[in-house]
């Protein structure tokens, strides 16, 4: 189909779309309003269960169901993501050279690892309290540990990031969250059920029940993917080298290749 | 006031996802889809859901544009050399 | 036993994260049966829990039992129809599994588990959805099915057209899961509440006697975008035949079996749950749009499947085709076309696996899929020709096939001009995939040249030099690759000929829908008269275009609808975003009336 | 101002949504293409927290708030945008790696440029 034609199509089939979109949006009961009847019934359910943070209460115990299948699409996409960035048969790996890092930017990297890292476990840690958990501290965490790349290189990386220990790291702790399911069956009352722990004083660490467990499997499964995640697509754009590419391109393009990715690294992990 | 800033930052959204739209080229939408998060997170923030402003800090405006700008680089990295695959 | 219904989807997603988390380790045969076990253990329960499915039973996950009829919790839904399309999931990816034995390339280096786990993943999310009966929770497991299916469609990535197709397959399939998140915010807007059944009587009680207006109207249009996006209904199907063309073969099976019929399966669901109460759409509203579409796509996808040369991209045309059918059947919201399509589901499921199969076998025999290039050629493989023979006769309908049996059933449920597009659609499918039968098993006819003139080569892919799936080319085609089309092919002739099966499916299938109770499935003599129609049709058709390919040649009409499948994303974009624009206005006179 | 205010955020919405789509529909890069995608995705958290949101409440957290003292927005909302973010994340990632084989394989993102898949 011709440009031309394709955008005509999208202006027909846009306004359509448009036109009901702005005839359901009249029709919507008015910003603001008060009549939330499911989001009442879950903040009872989530104090009568001693959760301080109703969010955490709906995603670990109301809706604990809905987040196993998004912690499964989590792990689905690395698994893959591995998959598809394989090294494939007419691929090897070109170890990229060591590159200087300029003293600042080192001292600014190192010294602000172990805070962000920090930062991002007692954002799982406070998750039933407090806003944050799992997901936001896990993607907080395995961020942190990039920094690695920015403040040393990507073979200091490599070290402190053995892939396929968080692969693993990252499988089992969503077989953790599906055991403590499964732990409500074997105890008999249902799948994914809150009953099994003591449901603690309101607002302290041990509070919630299963929450707090259901909470950390998630915090560990989402930091490990996002590691496992970001390992991946670095691989690629360091690493991997095709044939064809390497033999074209040999004279001179390992120079710029080095010195254009520190800085695409830098200005992208600065902003 | 919670009124005013919201509005503020529901334009703001729609000034930057067009600014992303428009954008056509991959490293400059990736910096844009950064923008556009931040101020989700702050759209988030100021509609009382700091759970998922927080989140979107962590994902809209670090992981996704990160992940962005890795794959421009690869894809970079290709064409740069001389070109001989199936065209 | 209720207690029992999550973890349906649960096993197998424990399955796919301890073969992750152990595969490495683990010798390829040992992760393979781990696959198989896990995927057959669920198949049992699922069988098991079936037979305990009257009367309907909903489990609350974590125990969130409704107090005063409502709850916080999410409700599966375990009816017979829900169970049935699990335990058919289940017993197909058995399949998929078992015919995948030994078969790939080397897995990934230090990935010995990866693809059986994929498949597990799949499963699971399938079964989820199946069983959903709150809107976000079917949304999660959609993404969830359609995550991994994206995965599984690009995972030979050295093949320049598959990793192609598995992101148009991506791009269309995400925005159109976006379009059904979308219309759950605004049902959600509307009624406060996410259960299926919650939201159907709060549209309701919204309406109070005065029907429904533009909100109703766009939650109903858009949450069934994403799922005919799924289910490839015209105009959304163009990301079908380029996924299911290019995916590894036992993952078609499960693609064209499974989870496109779970697509209509939804909408089913969803209209029966949500939009059939007085505050919804409308019974006429509904089926007009439903019926559109669905005529539409059948049609489009028996044209387009006729002049397909690459056997698989044939194949999954077909199933558009078959699709089409499925969702006419149940846009006329009657209980006996709901028994039709059910009965129509399941055999088809097992046929089109089976010529997936056996498209597969050719695959890695000959390193071709190409009806035109294999000329001739697997004259030596006679058994899988036979398989793949009568799976086209089972296609277009041969009495006692289950394809036969719903087709009949669904024809007399229908009625009027309608029978004759089932009888169209399926002589047509079937006679494409005879004529395929002929020319590269028998070697009958002539040659088939190169296009003619007014048909450029890059209007059309053409299959034929393809990289096998397997190591090297096979010299003999495995035992387990041979006998698992033979079994597919073997239940769905039990499905229509087995005493009393199909009894048992419509009464279960009524008890889930709404629409009251039909139970006189069984063949007549009119419905036999007009399988043996299609089927003499077909057979018509087939043999007339091997005796004479100049006679039935593409003609210049249909170029044009076959530049439409352009392989461009943006197109298929476009598409889609008419696509919602047509089914509003189809759904429209019952709002403005 | 506040009858505007009524309908603003979903109009918002809906307009973030119209031109992510007009923007995947009419991209020359895949890369753009997938960009476009996530923009359509954010008119999704925007709905979904408009409609949960209450005039004059706060956040659903009751770590230094006494339970019942002051109205909350709906939490429900909020979980089910938390779920959709990290979705949307996996969900590019998913795309962008499938787009650097396709730019391995074909030598090109453009679709324009991709020439395989047609009739």
């Amino acid at each position: 189909m011709s440009r031309r034609a394709r955008l005509w199509l999208v202006l027909l089939g846009g306004s359509g779309l448009a036109a009901l979109l702005v005839a359901a949006c009249l029709r919507l009961p008015a910003f603001g309003g008060a009549r939330h009847p499911y989001g009442d019934r879950a903040v009872a359910a989530a104090l009568a269960r001693r959760t301080a943070n109703t969010i955490a209460s709906v995603n670990f115990d109301q809706r604990a169901f809905d987040t196993m299948g998004e912690m499964s699409i989590l792990f689905a996409a690395v698994l893959g993501c591995v998959v598809l960035l394989r090294q494939a048969r007419d691929e090897h790996r070109d170890p990229p050279r060591p590159a200087e890092v300029a003293a600042p930017v080192r001292r600014y990297a190192l010294s602000t690892l172990p805070v962000a890292l920090v930062t991002g476990l007692y954002v799982i840690a406070h998750g039933q309290l407090s806003p944050g958990g799992g997901f936001q501290g896990g993607v907080v965490a395995a961020t942190a540990l990039h920094l690695m790349y920015l403040g040393a290189d990507y073979a200091a990386l490599e070290r402190v990031r053995p892939v396929e220990a968080y692969e693993i790291a990252d499988a089992l702790s969503a077989a953790a969250y599906l055991v403590l399911g499964f732990a409500g069956v074997l105890a008999g009352t249902a799948f994914l059920a809150n009953t099994l722990l003591p449901l603690g004083t309101f607002n302290t660490l041990s509070s919630g029940g299963t929450v707090p467990l259901l909470n950390a499997a998630i915090g560990m499964e989402v930091a490990c993917a996002v590691v496992v995640l970001l390992a991946r697509f670095l691989d690629q754009a360091v690493e991997i080298v095709e044939e064809n590419v390497r033999e074209n391109g040999k004279n001179g393009d390992n120079g710029t290749n080095g010195m254009d990715g520190k800085n695409g690294e830098n200005g992208e992990n600065g902003e | 006031m919670a009124d005013a800033l919201i509005v503020l930052a529901l334009l703001a959204v729609a000034g930057c996802a067009t600014s992303a739209v428009l954008n056509r080229d991959p490293t400059r939408q990736a910096l844009v889809l950064a923008v556009l998060g931040t101020v989700l997170a702050v759209l988030f923030t100021v509609l009382q859901a700091p759970d998922v402003g927080l989140s979107q800090l962590a994902v809209g405006s670090a992981l996704t544009p990160l992940l962005i700008m890795l794959t421009v680089r690869k894809v970079r990295r290709r064409s740069a050399a001389p070109k001989d695959g199936p065209e | 036993m209720h207690r029992l219904l999550p973890l349906l989807p649960a096993v197998p997603l424990l399955g796919a994260a301890l073969l992750v988390a152990g595969g490495r380790r683990l010798p390829r045969p040992v992760a393979e049966t781990f696959g198989c076990l896990v995927a057959a253990v669920t198949a049992a329960l699922a069988g098991l829990l079936l037979l305990h499915s009257t009367p309907p039973q909903a489990a609350w996950v974590g125990g969130w039992f409704p107090k005063g009829g409502e709850s916080v919790g999410i409700v599966l839904v375990g009816d017979g129809a829900s169970l049935g399309m699990v335990t058919l999931v289940s017993l197909l990816t058995l399949a998929a599994l078992a015919y995948s034995w030994h078969y790939f390339d080397e897995p990934p280096r230090g990935h010995t588990g990866s693809f059986p786990a994929l498949l597990l993943l799949f499963q699971g999310g399938m079964c989820g959805f199946a069983l959903a009966g709150d809107l976000f929770n079917a949304f999660v497991f959609f993404e969830l099915m359609s995550v991994v299916a994206y995965a599984l469609t690009g995972y030979r990535i050295d093949e320049a057209k598959a990793v192609q197709g598995a992101l148009g397959f991506a791009l269309v399939n995400s925005l159109g899961a976006y379009f059904m998140l979308m219309g759950i915010a605004l049902l959600y807007a509307r009624t406060g509440e996410l259960g299926m059944a919650k939201i159907g009587q709060g549209l309701d009680a919204a309406a109070a006697g005065r029907g429904p207006d533009a909100l109703t109207l766009a939650g109903f249009v858009l949450f069934l975008t994403g799922l005919l996006v799924k289910a490839a209904a015209v105009p959304f199907q163009f990301w079908l035949p380029d996924a299911h063309a290019v995916a590894p073969t036992p993952v078609c099976m499960l693609l064209s079996g499974v989870m496109v019929e779970l697509g209509v399966y939804g909408v089913w669901r969803v209209y029966g749950l949500v939009f059939s109460g007085p505050g919804g759409i409308p019974a006429a509203d509904a089926t007009r749009a439903l019926v559109t579409l669905g005529v539409l796509t059948a049609a489009v996808g028996a044209v387009m499947c006729w002049y397909q040369r690459h056997i698989k991209r044939l194949l999954a045309f077909s199933t558009i085709a078959h699709t089409g059918l499925f969702l006419v059947g149940v846009g006329v919201l009657k209980a006996q076309a709901d028994e039709g399509t059910a009965l129509y589901v399941l055999a088809h499921a097992g046929v089109k696996a089976a010529l997936f199969a056996c498209a597969g076998m050719l695959l890695d025999r000959y390193g071709s899929v190409d009806e035109f290039s294999l000329h001739g050629r697997a004259r030596e493989l006679r058994g899988v020709g036979i398989m793949f023979g009568v799976g086209a006769l089972a296609l277009a309908g041969l009495p006692p096939f289950g394809t036969g049996l719903g087709k009949a059933v669904s024809e007399e449920a229908v009625g009027g001009p309608l029978t004759a597009l089932y009888i169209a659609a399926s002589a047509l499918t079937g006679a494409a995939v005879l004529r395929v039968a002929a020319r590269v098993f028998l070697g009958l006819g002539p040659r088939p040249g190169e296009p003619r003139d007014e048909e450029r080569e890059e209007d059309e892919t053409s299959g034929s030099g393809e990289e096998p799936e397997t190591r090297q080319r096979l010299d003999r085609i495995p035992a387990t690759m041979r006998s698992v089309p033979a079994v597919l092919l073997v239940a769905a002739l039990a499905v229509g000929a087995v005493p009393g099966f199909a009894h048992a499916v419509g009464e279960r299938v009524d008890e889930s829908g709404a629409w009251g109770v039909f139970s006189a499935v069984h063949w007549t003599a009119a419905g036999i008269l007009l399988d043996l129609l299609s089927t003499a049709l077909a057979v018509a058709v087939a043999g007339l275009a091997v005796a004479r390919p100049r006679l039935l040649a593409a003609p210049g009409w249909a170029l044009p609808l076959r530049r439409l499948q352009s392989g461009h994303v943006g197109d298929y974009v476009a598409w889609l975003l008419v696509g919602v624009a047509l089914l509003g206005a189809l759904a429209l006179p019952g709002v403005l009336g | 101002m506040s009858a505007v205010l009524h309908v603003l955020p979903y109009l918002i919405a809906a307009y973030v949504f119209l031109i992510g789509c007009y923007g995947l529909a009419t991209s020359r890069n895949l890369i753009h293409a997938v960009g476009c995608l996530a923009v359509c995705q954010s008119a999704t958290y925007v709905l979904l927290l408009a409609v949960g949101y209450r005039d004059g409440a706060t956040a659903p957290v009751f770590s230094d708030l006494a339970p019942g003292s002051r109205p909350v927005v709906d939490p429900v909302v909020q979980a089910l945008t938390l779920t959709d973010v990290v979705v949307g994340a996996t969900v590019t990632a998913l795309l962008l790696a499938l787009t650097v084989q396709i730019s391995k394989r074909h030598g090109t993102v453009d679709p324009d440029e991709l020439r395989e898949l047609r009739g």
